[in-house]
C-alpha cells in the first residue's frame, strides 16, 4: 500500500502532487488528517503524498520539508512541530510559489495562507467540561496524563487548567503527569498516583496511549467507573474502552476535516481560486479554520469506528 | 605447615566468599529497603497491599526482560532490540487475532517470530561476528520498523478478546496476581541455573575471556546464539503479556526498555564487560529503579524531574558498587 | 662508589597473606643486579613499587641518594625507570617501530607534535641491524611470535635510554640465540651506565650477565652479594630452603603404538609438508628459534588456526580437525604460550580457571558438581603447590608463575591423551619445574603423550625421547635421546647442517 | 634467504597496508556514489542545487557531533550523551539571551556549560574508572533532565536576536553555506590530526590495549578526559548552531542523535572495541544515511519504513565491511 495515492477521476490535474508533511509520522494521530486530505483530493484528480520525521526532532523535519520544497510541489500542507523554526522556510516556499497552509501545529508568522487546526486549549477546556459534568457538584481531584515538551500537548494541558481553575472549580487538578508515548508506562505512572492520593475521581489524558494506560490501571485496581477517564482521539483501543465503561469519553478532533480543507485550499490556492484577503467572502481564504472537537461517549461511539488494516471489526 | 595455612585460607575464605557474591545483591537489596522505609514514612499510600501489587504488576515486563538482557551481559555482548522485539511480538499476536487466529496460537507464532529476531542477533553475532552493539541496533530498527509497517502506526485493539487470556494478568491466588508468582518462579529457577548449570558456566567463561574460551574447546557460536535467542524469547513473552494486560497493543510499545533494563541489571552487578553478573540482582535492579520512580509519584515531585533523577539515581548506584569493588580489588 | 637506586627498610602489604618486608637493596651504575625468588617470593611486586604500580606501605627509595616519592607509573617514567613487564606492554595493531619508539618519538613538526613515522622506521631498522635481530620494523606486532614480542620488548626499554630497566623474566622463552641478543642490548645498556635489575628462573642467565644476585624467599631479602660463582644447588637451596639432587627426573619409559602422525602439514606461509609421528607415553621435544614455527605448528594440530593441506591421523584413522572442540573431543590438549592473551579467565577464580576445560567431568552434563569441582581443585592446587591467598579470588591476584600452574593444571586435568605444552615452564622457578616434571612423567606413565615446545634447552634435553629442531618451518634435525647434545641442537636451530659438527 | 622473505613480506605489507587504511572510506565513498547515481536517475529532483544544500545543511550537526564521538569510540569508550549535552547548551544559550546577556556570550558560556558536561563523563569514566556506556548513559539523563526542568518542557524562542546570530546559518560564500565549508574544514584538519599528531595517537593506543597504555606509561586518565571532553565541545558547538539556525531551542532537541553518529561513525570503519576509525570515514557515514533518508523522502516511500530501511542498511553495512576485513585478514 503506497501512501502516494492515484487520482480517482481521469484529470488534467493527475500531474500535480500535494504533500502532507508532520512529525512523529509513524503515529495514528495524522492518519485521519490524512485520509482527508486524500479523499479531498480524488475529487481534484491530484495526487497526494504523507511523509514527515518519525522522530521528534526539529531538524528531521525541516530538513524534509527543504528536500520537498526543492521538488517544488504543488502544495504543502504542514504541521509544525515548533512555530518559528519554520518560518524561513515556509517563507522560501510561499516565495517560490508554493501554496503553504499549517495543521494541526502552527507557524503563525511564517506568511502561511491559513492554519486549520483544532484549537487544543479548548480541546483541553472540554475535557474539563466534560469531567465536571460526569463527576457532578462534588466534584474531585484530578489527574492529567501528558507528553511533557511536546507542543500541543502541553497546550491541551493548560486549556484544561486554566478550565478548571476559571468555570469548572468542582474539580481540582492534584497531579499532572508522563504518560511517555508507553501504555506501560502510563499505566504505572496513574496507578501509583491512585495509591498515593485515593480520593482521586478523574483522569484527564492528552493523548490515546496514555488513556490505555490509565484504563488498564484503573481496571487493574478495580476502580472502573469509581474513577472517569476522559481520553484523547479515536483510535479502536480507546473506543473499545469506552464500550467497556473504563473510559468515560474521549474528545475527537476534527482531524478528518483538518486535512479535507486543507487540500480544498491548497488547490484552490494552486490555482488562483482563492487569495489572502481582508472582506470575508468566499474568495478569501480565511487565516484561521477551528475544525473543532466532538465529544466520544457510549452513546455515539460506533459512529466513530475506522476500518484499518483492512480488518472489519468483529 | 603449608596445610595449616591453606586451611585457615579455605575458612576464611568461604566466609569472605559467601560476603563477595553476596554484597552486590546485598547493596540494591538494602537501598530498596530504605528507600521502601522512606516512602512508608512519607506516604502513608506506599505500604498498601493494591499500591505494592499495582506496583509489582507494572514492573512485571521489565522483570521479565531484565533476565534475557542479563545473561546477555554476562556472555560479554549487548542487546539493544528487545523494547522492540517486545513491541513486534506483540503486534503480530494482535493482528494475527484480528485476522481470525486462535489468540493461544497467536501467542504461539508470535512469541516465535520474536525468537527468531533474537536468533537473527545470535547469527550475525556469533556466527559472522558483528558486534553486538550495532547488530541488536540494526535489528532493533528493522523490527520495531515492522511494527509500524505492519500497523502503519496504529495501535491494534483486541476487543472482545477471550476472558482467559485477558485475564493471565488478572486473574490471582487469594490476593496475589499469578503473574507476579510464575515471574517470581522463572527469576529463581535461572538464578539457580545460572549458578549451577554447565550451561551458563559456558556463558560465565565467554563473558570473561573469549579467546581463553575458544581454547577451552566451548562453542562460543552456538553458545551465543542461545544466549540471543533466550534474551528474545523472553522480551517475545513481555510483548504477549502485555497484550493480554492492555487487550490493546501500539507499535510504539517497549520504547526505551533497553537502556532500563541494562542501567537495572548494572546496577544489580552485571558487567557491561561480561563474566559477572546475577539474575537475582538485576531483578533487585529492576525493582528499586521502579520503587524510585513510584517514589516520585508519591512524593509529588513535578514531572520534568524524572529524567534527572533517574540518571542521577543511576550514576550514584554504579559509583557506590564500584567503590565497594574497587575496595576490594585494592591493587587493581 | 654510592649506589644509583637504593631500597630503604620497604614495607609492603600485598594481600593478606602476603607482605614484603624490610627491604633493604643497592643499585648500582653499569651493574646488572639479578633477582631470583621461587614463584610468589614477591619479585614482580617489589619492582612493581620502584616503577610506581603500588605504593610502599613505608620505607624510602633514593636515588643518587635523594629520596624520591613515586606515586605513580609516570613518576618513575620521569625519574628514569622504565619496566618490561611479564605480561606485554605492546600493541599489537601498531608497527614494530611505533612500538618501540613508543615513548621516544620521532616528531617532523615538533610544536604541533606531528610523527614522523618514516624517520622512525629507518632509526629501529638500524637499531635491528646493529644487534642483527631479523625482523622488519613495518611489521605490526600482533604478526611476531612469542619470543619475537620479547625481543620488542627489549629493544623498546633500550631505546628509552633509561636510567634504570627493569626487566621482569625477559629471557623466559628466549632460545640461546635471541638470549645473546638479549645479553648484548644489556651490555649496551651497562656501557651507558644504566643499571640493569634482572628477574629470571633461568640460572644460567645470571653467570652469564649478572653483577650481582639477590635472592627473594616469602617476601624478604634473604641473600644478597656480588659474588656469582655459587652453584646451581646452593641458590636452589637458597630459594627453596630445601634441595634439589635432580633437575631433571627423566624416567625411561617404553613408548608404545604410533597414535599421531602428521603428514605434509602445510599453513598459510609459516610451514611447508611436515611430516611427523608421536607414540603412546613419548614425550616429543620441538625446538627451534624464535619464528620457527613451533607455536603455529601447535595451534594447526589443535585446530586453533587452519590448516592449508595435510593430513593427521590418530591411532591410524585420519581425523578432520576444524576446531578446538574437535581437538578437545579427541582428547588432544594444548597449552598455550600466551597464558595472560589465551590462556586463563584472570577475572574468575582458580576453580573456574581450573574446570575450563574439564567441563564435561565436573558436571552430568546439565549441572555442575560444585563438591567435586572443590575436591579436584584442591588436590591439585596442593600437588602443584599452587600458592593463592583466596581460592575464590580472582587469579590476576596471583604471581606470575603460579598462574602458569593454573593454566597447566587444567589441562593435566584433562586426561587427554595427546597433550601439546607450548613453553610450559615459562616464569616458573626451578623448584616448582622439577615438580611439573614430575606431573608430566606421571602423565606419561598413566599412558598420555606429551608434545613438548620448548626454547629451553636443557629442558628439552633433559625431558625429551625425541626432539623435533625446527628452522624456519622446517624439521631441520629429528634428533633421538642417545644423540641428543647441546651443540646439535644449536646447530640445527640455525641450520648449519651436519657438516659442520 | 631470511632477508628476502622480509623483502617479499615488507612490499606485501605495504601494498596491503594502503589498502587496509584506505579500503574502509573507500566502501562507504563508493556506496554514497552508487546511491547517488540511482537516486539522480529516479528522481529529477535529487541534483538540484535546492535539495543537496538543504540535505547538506540537514546533516551539519550530526556531522559535527560524530567527530567527537568517534574520538569517543577510538579511544575505546562510548558516548551516549551528546544528543542531551547538545540540547542542554542549547537551551541554556537561548535562556541567558532572554535573561539579557549578550548573545556571544552567552554562546560561550553555553559552550562552557556543555563541555563540563563531558568533563564530568571524563572524570567518571577515566578518574574513577566507571563504564562509559552507564556513565555517559545516566550523564544522558541528568543533561536532558535540566533542559525539561530549566524549560519546564516548553520551546524557548529567540525571537529579535541579533542578525549576525541568526545569520550564521544562513550566509553563504556563492550559492555555498559558510558553515559547510568551516565544518568541511575542521573535518579535514580533525582527520590529518587523528593520523599524525601525538595526543591522537594515544587515544588510539588507549583504545586498542588499555593495560599496555597504562604500563606504557601513558596518562589514561587525562586522555580520557579530554576526550570525552572534547567530544561534549562538539555536541555543545553543534547545540549552539542549530540555536542560531531555528531561532528557538526545544528541550527535546538532538533525540536520538547518540545512536545515529555512532552508526555512522562504524559504518565509516570506526570500531566499538576501540583502537579504529577515520573522521572522514566517520563524515561519509553521515552522509551516506542522510542521503539515503533524502532519497526515502524524494522516491516517496510512506514514513513508516524509515526505520526498517535504517536498521537494515546498517546491519547491511557492518556485514559488507566486515567480510571485507575477513577476507583481508585470511591473507595471512
Ligand atoms: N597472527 C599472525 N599473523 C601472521 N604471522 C604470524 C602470526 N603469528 C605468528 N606469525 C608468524 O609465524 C611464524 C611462526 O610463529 P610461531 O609463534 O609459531 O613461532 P614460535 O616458533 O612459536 O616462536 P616462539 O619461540 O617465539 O614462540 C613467525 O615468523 C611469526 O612471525
Ligand atoms: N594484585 C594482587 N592482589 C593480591 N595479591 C597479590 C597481587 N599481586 C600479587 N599478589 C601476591 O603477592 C605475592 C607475590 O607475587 P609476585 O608477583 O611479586 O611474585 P613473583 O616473585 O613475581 O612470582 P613469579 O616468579 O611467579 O612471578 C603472591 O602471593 C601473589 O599472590
Ligand atoms: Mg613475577
Ligand atoms: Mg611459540
Amino acid at each position: 500500500k503506497n501512501k502516494a495515492s492515484s487520482p480517482l477521476i481521469e484529470s488534467k490535474y493527475s500531474n500535480e502532487e500535494y504533500y502532507m508533511i508532520t512529525f512523529l509520522s509513524g503515529i495514528e494521530y495524522w492518519k485521519n488528517c490524512y485520509s482527508g486530505f486524500e479523499n479531498a483530493s480524488k475529487a481534484f484528480g491530484v495526487k497526494t503524498i504523507y511523509t514527515g520525521s518519525p522522530e521528534y526532532d526539529v531538524n528531521q523535519e525541516i530538513t524534509i520539508l527543504d528536500q520537498i520544497i526543492a521538488k517544488n510541489p504543488s502544495g504543502i500542507a504542514i504541521s509544525c512541530i515548533n512555530p518559528d523554526a519554520f518560518e524561513t522556510s515556509i517563507k522560501k516556499a510561499i516565495n517560490s510559489g508554493i501554496p503553504v497552509v499549517t495543521f494541526d501545529a502552527d507557524s503563525p508568522n511564517s506568511g502561511r495562507y491559513s492554519f486549520l487546526a483544532t484549537n487544543n486549549r479548548y480541546a483541553g477546556e472540554k475535557g474539563a467540561k466534560v469531567l465536571s459534568e460526569l463527576l457532578g457538584e462534588n466534584g474531585g481531584n484530578i489527574v492529567i496524563l501528558t507528553l511533557p515538551i511536546q507542543l500541543n500537548h502541553e497546550e491541551r494541558t493548560k486549556g484544561f487548567v486554566n478550565a478548571v481553575k476559571n468555570k469548572y472549580t468542582n474539580l481540582k487538578v492534584v497531579k499532572i503527569s508522563n504518560g511517555r508515548h508507553d501504555q506501560t508506562e502510563a499505566a504505572k505512572e496513574l496507578s501509583g498516583i491512585l495509591q498515593s492520593n485515593n480520593n482521586i475521581k478523574g483522569v484527564f489524558c492528552t493523548d490515546s496511549t496514555s488513556g490505555v494506560g490509565a484504563a488498564t490501571a484503573v481496571r487493574e485496581l478495580n476502580k472502573i467507573e469509581k474513577i472517569k477517564i476522559v481520553s484523547f482521539d479515536t483510535d479502536n483501543g480507546t473506543l473499545d474502552y469506552i464500550k467497556s465503561n473504563v473510559i468515560s469519553a474521549t474528545i475527537a478532533q476534527g482531524t478528518y476535516s483538518m486535512g479535507y480543507k486543507s487540500m480544498n485550499f491548497l488547490f484552490k490556492l494552486n490555482h488562483d481560486y482563492i487569495k489572502k484577503g481582508i472582506e470575508p467572502d468566499d474568495s478569501v481564504i480565511p487565516p484561521f479554520v477551528d475544525t473543532g472537537v466532538d465529544i466520544v461517549t457510549k452513546e455515539n461511539v460506533d459512529n466513530y469506528y475506522k476500518y484499518d488494516l483492512g480488518i472489519p471489526k468483529k | 605447615m603449608k596445610e595449616s595455612i591453606n586451611n585457615i585460607f579455605k575458612n576464611n575464605l568461604l566466609v569472605t566468599y559467601r560476603k563477595l557474591s553476596a554484597i552486590r545483591e546485598m547493596t540494591v537489596l538494602i537501598s530498596i529497603i530504605f528507600i521502601s522505609i522512606i516512602l512508608a514514612i512519607a506516604s502513608p499510600h506506599f505500604i498498601t497491599k493494591d499500591n505494592l501489587i499495582s506496583t509489582t504488576i507494572g514492573l512485571s515486563s521489565d522483570v521479565i526482560i531484565v533476565i534475557g538482557v542479563t545473561i546477555v551481559l554476562i556472555s560479554g555482548g549487548l542487546d539493544l532490540s528487545v523494547g522492540s522485539i517486545m513491541s513486534l511480538s506483540g503486534i503480530t499476536c494482535g493482528m494475527l487475532y484480528l485476522y481470525g487466529v486462535n489468540i493461544w496460537i497467536a501467542c504461539i507464532i508470535s512469541i516465535l517470530i520474536g525468537t527468531s529476531f533474537g536468533f537473527i542477533n545470535g547469527y550475525f553475532i556469533g556466527k559472522i561476528g558483528l558486534n553486538p552493539f550495532i547488530t541488536t541496533l540494526a535489528i532493533a530498527g528493522i523490527s520495531r520498523g515492522l511494527s509500524y509497517i505492519l500497523t502503519e502506526g496504529s495501535p491494534i485493539s483486541l476487543y472482545g478478546v477471550p476472558k482467559s487470556f485477558s485475564n493471565i494478568s488478572q486473574s490471582r491466588i487469594g490476593e496475589v496476581p499469578i503473574v507476579i508468582l510464575v515471574i517470581f518462579l522463572v527469576t529463581l529457577i535461572c538464578d539457580y541455573l545460572l549458578r549451577r548449570s554447565d550451561f551458563f558456566r559456558k556463558v560465565f567463561y565467554l563473558g570473561s575471556n573469549e579467546k581463553a574460551a575458544l581454547l577451552s574447546g566451548i562453542n562460543i557460536k552456538k553458545i551465543k546464539i542461545i544466549v540471543y535467542v533466550s534474551c528474545a524469547l523472553f522480551a517475545a513473552l513481555a510483548g504477549v503479556l502485555s497484550t493480554a494486560r492492555f487487550t490493546v497493543v501500539t507499535p510504539s510499545a517497549g520504547i526505551g526498555a533497553e537502556m532500563r533494563s541494562i542501567s537495572a541489571a548494572v546496577i544489580g552487578g552485571a558487567s557491561l564487560s561480561g563474566g559477572e553478573g546475577t539474575i537475582i540482582g538485576a531483578v533487585l535492579g529492576v525493582i528499586l529503579l521502579n520503587i524510585i520512580n513510584n517514589g516520585l509519584i508519591l512524593l509529588n515531585v513535578p514531572v520534568y524531574w524524572q529524567d534527572f533523577v533517574n540518571g542521577a539515581i543511576l550514576l550514584l548506584a554504579v559509583t557506590i558498587d564500584f567503590v565497594n569493588q574497587k575496595k576490594r580489588k585494592e591493587l587493581h | 662508589m654510592n649506589p644509583v637506586l637504593k631500597l630503604e627498610n620497604i614495607n609492603k602489604k600485598i594481600s593478606d597473606f602476603f607482605s614484603l618486608r624490610d627491604i633493604n637493596l643497592e643499585f648500582f651504575k653499569g651493574e646488572a643486579h639479578v633477582l631470583i625468588g621461587e614463584n610468589a617470593s614477591g619479585k614482580t611486586s617489589l619492582m612493581k613499587i620502584i616503577a610506581g604500580f603500588y605504593l610502599k606501605d613505608n620505607g624510602k627509595i633514593y636515588i643518587d641518594n635523594k629520596e624520591v616519592k613515586i606515586n605513580s607509573p609516570a613518576d618513575s617514567k620521569k625519574i628514569g625507570i622504565s619496566m618490561i613487564h611479564q605480561d606485554f606492554s605492546l600493541f599489537d595493531h601498531f608497527s614494530i617501530a611505533e612500538n618501540i619508539f613508543l615513548e621516544s618519538k620521532k616528531y617532523s613538526i615538533l610544536s604541533l607534535k606531528i610523527i614522523d613515522f618514516e624517520s622512525m622506521c629507518s632509526e629501529c631498522d638500524n637499531l635491528f641491524a646493529k644487534f642483527n635481530i631479523k625482523l622488519d620494523s613495518k611489521t605490526k606486532v600482533k604478526k611476531l611470535s612469542f619470543a619475537q614480542k620479547q625481543l620488542v620488548e627489549v629493544a623498546k626499554a633500550y631505546v628509552n635510554k633509561p636510567k634504570i630497566i627493569i626487566m621482569d623474566e625477559p629471557s623466559s622463552s628466549l632460545t640461546i640465540n635471541e638470549s645473546k641478543i638479549l645479553f648484548n642490548i644489556i651490555k649496551e645498556l651497562k656501557k651507558l651506565n644504566s643499571v640493569i635489575i634482572f628477574i629470571s628462573h633461568r640460572i644460567e642467565d645470571l653467570n652469564a650477565i649478572g653483577d650481582r644476585i639477590s635472592i627473594l624467599r616469602e617476601g624478604k631479602i634473604i641473600f644478597s652479594s656480588a659474588t656469582l660463582n655459587l652453584s646451581e644447588d646452593k641458590i636452589i637451596n637458597l630459594m627453596t630452603g630445601m634441595d634439589y639432587s635432580k633437575r631433571y627426573p627423566k624416567l625411561n619409559i617404553q613408548h608404545g603404538r604410533e597414535i599421531l602422525r602428521v603428514k605434509d602439514l602445510t599453513s598459510g606461509k609459516t610451514f611447508k609438508n611436515l611430516n611427523f609421528n608421536l607414540y603412546k607415553k613419548e614425550i616429543l621435544g620441538i625446538t627451534g628459534l624464535a619464528g620457527s614455527g613451533k607455536s603455529k605448528l601447535a595451534r594447526c594440530i589443535f585446530g586453533i588456526d587452519k590448516i592449508k593441506s595435510g593430513k593427521i591421523y590418530l591411532d591410524n584413522k585420519f581425523v578432520n580437525i576444524k576446531n578446538t572442540i574437535d581437538s578437545i573431543d579427541n582428547k588432544i590438549g594444548y597449552l598455550s604460550e600466551d597464558k595472560y592473551k589465551d590462556g586463563l579467565f584472570l577475572y574468575l577464580n582458580i576453580p573456574l580457571n581450573i574446570t575450563a576445560p574439564n567441563l564435561k567431568r565436573i558436571s552430568n552434563g546439565y549441572f555442575i558438581d560444585k563438591s567435586f569441582e572443590k575436591e579436584l581443585t584442591n588436590t591439585y592446587t596442593k600437588k602443584l603447590d599452587i600458592k593463592y591467598a583466596n581460592l575464590y579470588d580472582n587469579i590476576s591476584q596471583l604471581s606470575g608463575g603460579n598462574q602458569q600452574k593454573i593454566a597447566l593444571a587444567k589441562w593435566i586435568i584433562s586426561r587427554s591423551k595427546i597433550l601439546i605444552l607450548d613453553e610450559p615452564t615459562i616464569g616458573i622457578d626451578i623448584a616448582s619445574k622439577v615438580d611439573i616434571y614430575n606431573i608430566i612423567n606421571e602423565l606419561v606413565t598413566k599412558g598420555s603423550s606429551i608434545i613438548l615446545i620448548s626454547s629451553d634447552i636443557n629442558e628439552i634435553i633433559g625431558m625429551c625421547d625425541r626432539v623435533l629442531v625446527l628452522y624456519e618451518g622446517e624439521i631441520s634435525k629429528t634428533l633421538t635421546r642417545e644423540n641428543l647434545s647441546r651443540d646439535k641442537i644449536i646447530k640445527y636451530m640455525v641450520k648449519l647442517g651436519d657438516n659442520n659438527l
